[in-house]
């Protein structure tokens, strides 16, 4: 948050707004991200049936279309973009996927771990019977 | 129960880190504080031959050495904890003389349970070992969260039902000493205490002789009269039945302790514990 | 004290780079609410991220009861994902009818999202009765605990989300385009929009990569 | 439940005359005593005709000062209910020598929970929260914060919360958990009673006010300060603001989520961490914990703020090392989020993992160190004035410090080992809690006092309070760290150990000092109220302060300042006075505008009272009533957003008038220090 980043509060817009568009400017815009999100999808459950992917690959490409997705959400319905008037927005936004990222993320590396060392039952009878 | 008093090398080297680790601090705190209390005194609006600069507000310099004092500290300790966490690991092996005993602990309501599978005997709120032996802990827990904890002996582990930890330590001197629970477990905890025997290698096996001739038998059966909530008095021995029973309680075949019984729907329900007193 | 404000060299310096500008004082209204809101749904958002947490624990828990893969039945979840989808662009739609305080349009746009958003519900609805029917409820396994706590929890949310519409088409009915009601309107459109990214994630990490699990 | 439910059952669900504790008379008496004091004031209120006063000035105010005054005050009430737990602990364990000691385990357990849940939740929460809300908008020069009346529901559902806790004790029982409720021992099959419901209810309930402050107060730091107020102009105190509340929007989801959970598994037979069906107890260790650490900086970030404000007021100097403040402030936002683990390492997640935790816990004392160095060298130079706001920041420094040092070496995995759940880190967490956000609330109470009321604190009795608060605090927490380095652990309700007996009751003479500590504090407000006209502040600016809260006047008006003032630089308001010696204040008089201010709103105080019912009956399980409750909260709220008219105008000749008393005082002011 240096200096240089207030400066845009001048024209600072809300999440969610546009900057001036017209009315056919912004439903078009509409139209490209349902386009995409539907397109995106379409592709996720299509990897997830089929047998022509290499199947260990498939929970990357899975997660990769899904941030993908919701990237397509980001900029075509929330309207959040890189601009400078929406530095603020951009800001929040990045702190809260830093939490998540770092909820989740600790969370299934430490109960990993958690459960390698104290193996539930199963895995258990498995290596002491 | 003094930590600073260790009866074992997984304690001595604790303390010792915990030792190390305040002294390295404290050289910096003390001439902290005395700074603190120095300039506030130096300083005071009273003191006259006090120089009053308003315009010392920043200093390239001094903020070098601000950040750089705590972050050097910080990365001493910070190489103290890595290499202390990975050879005090719990589960790491701690090589004693002769043949390691292995140790099967259970946290009961409230009181301790614990299981010499190699021997074929258990015993409750008594743990007699051998000094000098490796002692290999498997903990678990009959129904809520414990932590098994010997201070004199060091490191302290978690037990949780269907869950095994693992914990190797080793106690150096004949004597008597104290373990507990340190994890809150409901109305019965501070009876959680249980003696710590240790006793010299060659009488173990003697003890082991004697209290293998117990009447009382530890199965599945007397197994759940035990886990019921209460505070045993007593140190009562048993034989153990089949070594396999704390496999049967941390897989949960035998199914976790009750907890306290109803006596009505209301607000406030009776515990054993309360009995117990 | 920087005070090197100069609008004129701003002109000259297009990405704005080492100009300081006066802050200019409070943000609008509208601004400031939508900014509020966004916070909102960014601490949902972490609320959200718990339960996606205790789902990828959990997730192998089943107790010898069903896994996600004998369960789920992916038709029913891409119906459910086109509504939600559909529903995403008809609030568009509707949100830019208030914009320019087109009635028509505006209660066209919310009733079908409206009705888009009781698809869904109706669809998880009626898989939720199946499961628990089957013997498959939440109790039956911490998967299934975990399962029906993030679907479900996305559910509430857009049930909420459905009174919401509700409360904002009856506010447009008795009070007309005003002012904070187009506020409103803004954080519902945000709200709805939000439920989207969600369901973005559930579907993909609850029904696609739960199924492989 | 396979037999039919009875009528009774349905209409009072768990409800039954057995919940009221007519065998245990302590917690019997307590709470009667409390409920006549409460019966009481309300008689007196109503008698006297105050009634009308306080529904329109505060309990339907939405005024950031009065709010913030109303969440002081709540705290300052819980901090007495807390103390009376902690006093009873302390004699407890004074004297449970081989002994039950004079409470029985059941009721000890209650309390030891009861007493963390409160000072957390209802004490330190509600008092930087109010002191947050009281200041914030002065200093950055607005007339209100963001969403003023979303400000009163978020203080009337912590209110809420505290009142369901209270509730306990004459109906039903509290959590015998302690105080994060950690399953399975919370979970139905060991905590059947309605204490952990009690609990979480509460927690939820008062966790949302929290978020909605916490959104309101990000929303008003990002979103509305004055003119010219950049960034790097902000006030210490607003930084560790929006740093603290930050942490909150992004933590308290986590809380909310954690005990959904625990409540799911309760009421509905969900399996998160029951010992049956694949749950897992550790995931509840770690969610908690990933609110539970960020918490504490939520606590101690705003008193970090505070201690910046007093210790350069009070220094006569600009803080020294600002950037690097912000910059430390910023950098333990973002760490707070990474070292939750360090509060299980002995649940044995592995070398690796616990060294990394401990490693990224201790590099948060890095720019926690910074701090402390640079309002080390802001009293550098300075001319110090020890009244006691800066009392309490020297005895925090002192305190703070050594707080710091347990707490690195409770980072240490090896020495955690040893020392985790012991009295050792009971005695670490109350120094940095004590030390830290308590003795920062007391200094901004001090500090503030003066604004918020207009008239000035007792000197003599605030040293009092210190001194004995300070030598009580050591006196009492010395011992526990010692008995911790003597293996002794936490919620020991009576023990057999022979050496730890001594600093139990060394401990419980410590609260015994702390008490006349607290007392004098209650001195001081009465002598103070008494003597209220000599110590009257007539100036606005009773300290010689720095930043823009004192370029109004005390108390300030409902609209805060009739301009909002253009800052040209750190230390706003000094810079205004330098400015106005220079030139001697410009004397024509400015033009007066209209200014629009949110009207008063219930919506806040009957939310509150729909969540109490709801969350009431949610824990007795009286299903009519939750519905009804929650229809009742949602009507609220539409009825709020039916309503046509938000703002009522206050007429500029009015403003002129208020605010042209304000600007005599402060020329007379500034022609004195300019004589001076």
């Amino acid at each position: 948050m240096s200096d240089q980043t207030h400066m845009h509060v001048e024209h600072d817009i809300a999440p969610g707004d546009e900057e001036q568009h017209s009315v056919g400017e912004r439903i078009i815009g509409y139209v490209v991200g349902l386009g995409l999100a539907l397109l995106l999808t379409a592709t996720s459950f299509f990897i997830a049936g089929t047998d022509l992917v290499w199947q260990p690959s498939i929970p990357v490409a899975l997660i990769v279309l899904a941030i993908a997705q919701m990237g397509v959400h980001l900029v075509f319905f929330l309207h959040i973009t890189t601009g400078p008037d929406n530095t603020n927005n951009v800001l929040a936004l990045a702190f809260g996927l830093l939490v998540v990222f770092l909820v989740v993320g600790g969370t299934v590396w430490i109960m990993s771990h958690l459960n390698q060392n104290m193996p539930p039952m199963d895995q258990f009878i498995r290596m002491h019977s | 129960m003094n930590l600073l008093d260790p009866q074992g090398p997984v304690a001595a080297a604790n303390s010792t880190i915990l030792v190390d680790s305040v002294f390295i601090m404290l050289a910096i705190v003390v001439p902290t504080i005395f700074a603190i209390l120095a300039f506030a005194f130096w300083f005071r609006a009273s003191n006259t031959k006090a120089r009053f600069q308003p315009g010392f507000v920043y200093s390239g310099r001094v903020e070098m050495v601000v950040w750089a004092i705590p972050a050097l500290t910080v990365i001493l300790l910070g190489g103290v904890a890595w290499i202390g966490s990975h050879q005090l690991d719990p589960a790491a092996p701690v090589p004693g003389t002769g043949s390691p005993v292995r140790i099967q602990a259970v946290s009961l309501d409230w009181k301790w349970l614990f299981i010499y599978p190699d021997q074929r005997i258990a015993t409750v709120n008594t743990l007699t070992v051998p000094a000098g032996a490796e002692l290999n802990f498997q903990l678990t827990s009959s129904s809520v969260m414990n932590t098994f904890f010997i201070p004199q002996l060091g490191s302290m582990i978690y037990t949780m039902n269907g869950m095994v930890t693992r914990l190797n330590l080793r106690a150096d001197n004949e004597g008597k000493l104290k373990g507990m629970s340190a994890h809150f477990s409901g109305d019965g905890f501070p009876d959680m205490m249980f003696d710590v025997n240790v006793i010299s290698p060659l009488s173990f096996p003697d003890w082991v002789a004697t209290t293998a001739k117990t009447d009382a038998v530890l199965n599945e059966e007397s197994y759940k009269k035990l886990m019921q909530q209460g505070i045993e008095k007593g140190k009562p021995t048993y034989r153990l039945e089949d070594p396999r029973l704390f496999n049967l309680i941390a897989t949960q075949h035998i199914p976790p302790g009750p907890g306290p019984e109803l006596m009505s729907d209301a607000g406030r329900p009776h515990s054993g514990g309360h009995d117990a007193r | 004290m920087s005070m090197t404000a100069t609008v004129g060299r701003a002109h000259a310096d297009p990405h704005h780079i080492g100009v300081v500008v006066e802050h200019p004082g409070p943000a609008p209204k509208r601004t400031v609410t939508a900014y509020g809101f966004w916070v909102f749904l960014l601490s949902d958002i972490v609320m959200f991220s718990c339960f996606f947490a205790a789902y990828a624990v959990l997730v192998s828990q089943t107790a010898d009861g069903p896994k996600g893969s004998e369960i789920f039945e992916q038709r029913n979840v891409a119906i459910e994902t086109v509504c939600l989808l559909l529903s995403s662009f008809t609030c568009g739609m509707a949100s830019i009818a208030a914009d320019v305080r087109n009635r028509f349009w505006f209660y066209l746009g919310m009733t079908v999202t409206c009705v888009l958003g009781l698809i869904f519900l109706a669809i998880e609805f009626r898989e939720f009765a199946d499961l628990v029917s089957r013997g498959y409820g939440p109790s039956r396994s911490a998967f299934l605990s975990a399962f029906f706590s993030l679907v479900g929890c996305h559910g509430l949310h857009v049930s909420a989300g459905v009174l919401w519409l509700l409360t904002m088409m009856a506010q447009v009915f008795a009070k007309g385009f005003r002012a904070d009601v187009l506020r409103r309107m803004m954080c519902f459109a945000l709200f709805w929009h939000a439920l989207d990214i969600i369901w973005v994630g559930v579907f993909s990490v609850v029904y696609l990569l739960g199924s492989g699990v | 439940m396979p037999a039919a439910p009875t009528v009774e059952a349905m209409m009072l669900g768990k409800l039954d005359w057995s919940a009221i504790p007519f065998d245990q008379p302590i917690p019997l008496i307590a709470g009667g005593v409390v409920l006549a004091g409460i019966l009481a004031v309300l008689i007196w209120v109503v008698v006297k005709g105050h009634l009308p006063y306080l529904w329109h000035e505060w309990i339907t105010s939405v005024d950031h000062k009065r709010i913030g005054v109303m969440y002081i005050l709540l705290a300052s009430m819980m901090l007495l209910r807390g103390g009376s737990d902690a006093i009873m602990m302390r004699i407890q364990q004074a004297i449970a020598y081989q002994s039950q000691g004079y409470l029985p385990p059941e009721h000890y357990n209650q309390i030891f929970s009861a007493h963390g849940t409160i000072m957390i939740f209802f004490v330190a929460m509600p008092f930087v929260i109010g002191l947050m809300n009281l200041i914030v908008p002065l200093q950055l020069g607005v007339r209100d914060v963001a969403f003023p009346t979303l400000n009163s529901v978020g203080f009337w559902l912590t209110a809420t919360g505290a009142l369901l806790v209270n509730l306990s004790l004459v109906i039903g029982e509290f959590a015998r958990t302690g105080w994060l409720a950690f399953p399975p021992l919370s979970e139905l099959s060991y905590s059947p009673g309605v204490g952990v419901d009690y609990y979480a209810w509460s927690l939820q309930i008062s966790g949302v006010g929290t978020l909605v402050a916490g959104i309101n107060l990000v929303t008003t730091v990002l979103k509305l300060r004055t003119k010219g107020m950049n960034y790097l102009r902000m006030p210490m105190f607003c930084w560790t603001t929006l740093a603290s509340n930050l942490l909150i929007v992004a933590a308290f989801p986590i809380l909310t989520a954690t005990l959904a959970m625990l409540l799911l598994d309760r009421y509905l037979g969900f399996h998160f961490f029951t010992n049956e069906a694949g749950g897992n107890v550790m995931m509840f260790m770690n969610l908690i914990w990933a609110w539970g650490h960020p918490e504490v900086y939520i606590l101690v970030l705003p008193a970090f703020g505070i201690f910046s404000e007093v210790v350069s007021t009070f220094s006569g100097k600009a803080l020294f090392g600002y950037r690097s403040m912000v910059l430390a402030t910023m950098a333990i936002c973002v760490i707070s989020f990474m070292v939750w683990l360090h509060h299980f390492f002995t649940m044995g997640a592995g070398p690796d993992v616990n060294a990394i935790f401990g490693i990224a816990s201790m590099i948060i004392a890095v720019p926690t160190g910074v701090k402390i160095y640079n309002w080390l060298f802001t009293m550098y130079g300075g001319r110090i004035r020890f009244a006691t706001p800066m009392l309490w920041a020297v005895g925090f420094m002192v305190t703070f410090i050594i707080g710091g040092l347990t707490g690195v070496l409770v980072a240490v995995p090896p020495a955690d080992f040893m020392l985790h759940n012991s009295m050792f880190l009971v005695a670490h967490f109350h120094n940095v809690i004590i030390g830290g956000v308590l003795f920062g609330a007391f200094a901004g109470f001090e500090y503030w006092f003066p604004k918020a009321f207009g008239f000035r604190l007792d000197e003599r009795w605030g040293k009092l309070a210190f001194w004995f608060t300070f030598s009580g605090f050591y006196i009492t927490f010395v011992p526990l760290y010692v008995a911790g380095m003597l293996g002794m652990t936490r919620r020991m309700q009576h023990y057999d150990v022979a050496e730890w007996r001594p600093w139990m009751i060394v401990a419980a003479i410590g609260m015994a000092v702390l008490s006349i500590g607290v007392i004098c504090q209650i001195m001081q407000l009465v002598v103070s109220i008494r003597n209220r006209e000599a110590l009257r502040d007539r100036t606005g600016d009773p300290w010689d302060g720095r930043s823009l809260e004192w370029a109004t006047s005390s108390p300030p008006p409902v609209f805060n300042f009739a301009f909002h003032p253009d800052v040209r630089g750190e230390d706003a308001y000094w810079d205004m006075k330098i400015a106005a010696q220079q030139q001697s204040l410009e004397h024509e008089e400015p033009e007066y505008h209209d200014i629009e201010m949110p009207r008063n709103s219930p919506t806040g105080f009957v939310c509150a009272f729909f969540a109490t019912i709801m969350g009431f009956a949610l824990i007795w399980h009286i299903w009519w009533l939750v519905i009804l409750g929650s229809l009742g909260a949602f009507a609220t709220f539409v009825v709020f957003a039916w309503r046509d008219h938000d703002e009522y105008v206050i007429p500029a000749a009015e403003v002129a008038a208020i605010d042209r008393v304000n600007l005599e005082e402060r020329r007379n002011l500034v022609s004195m220090a300019g004589a001076i």
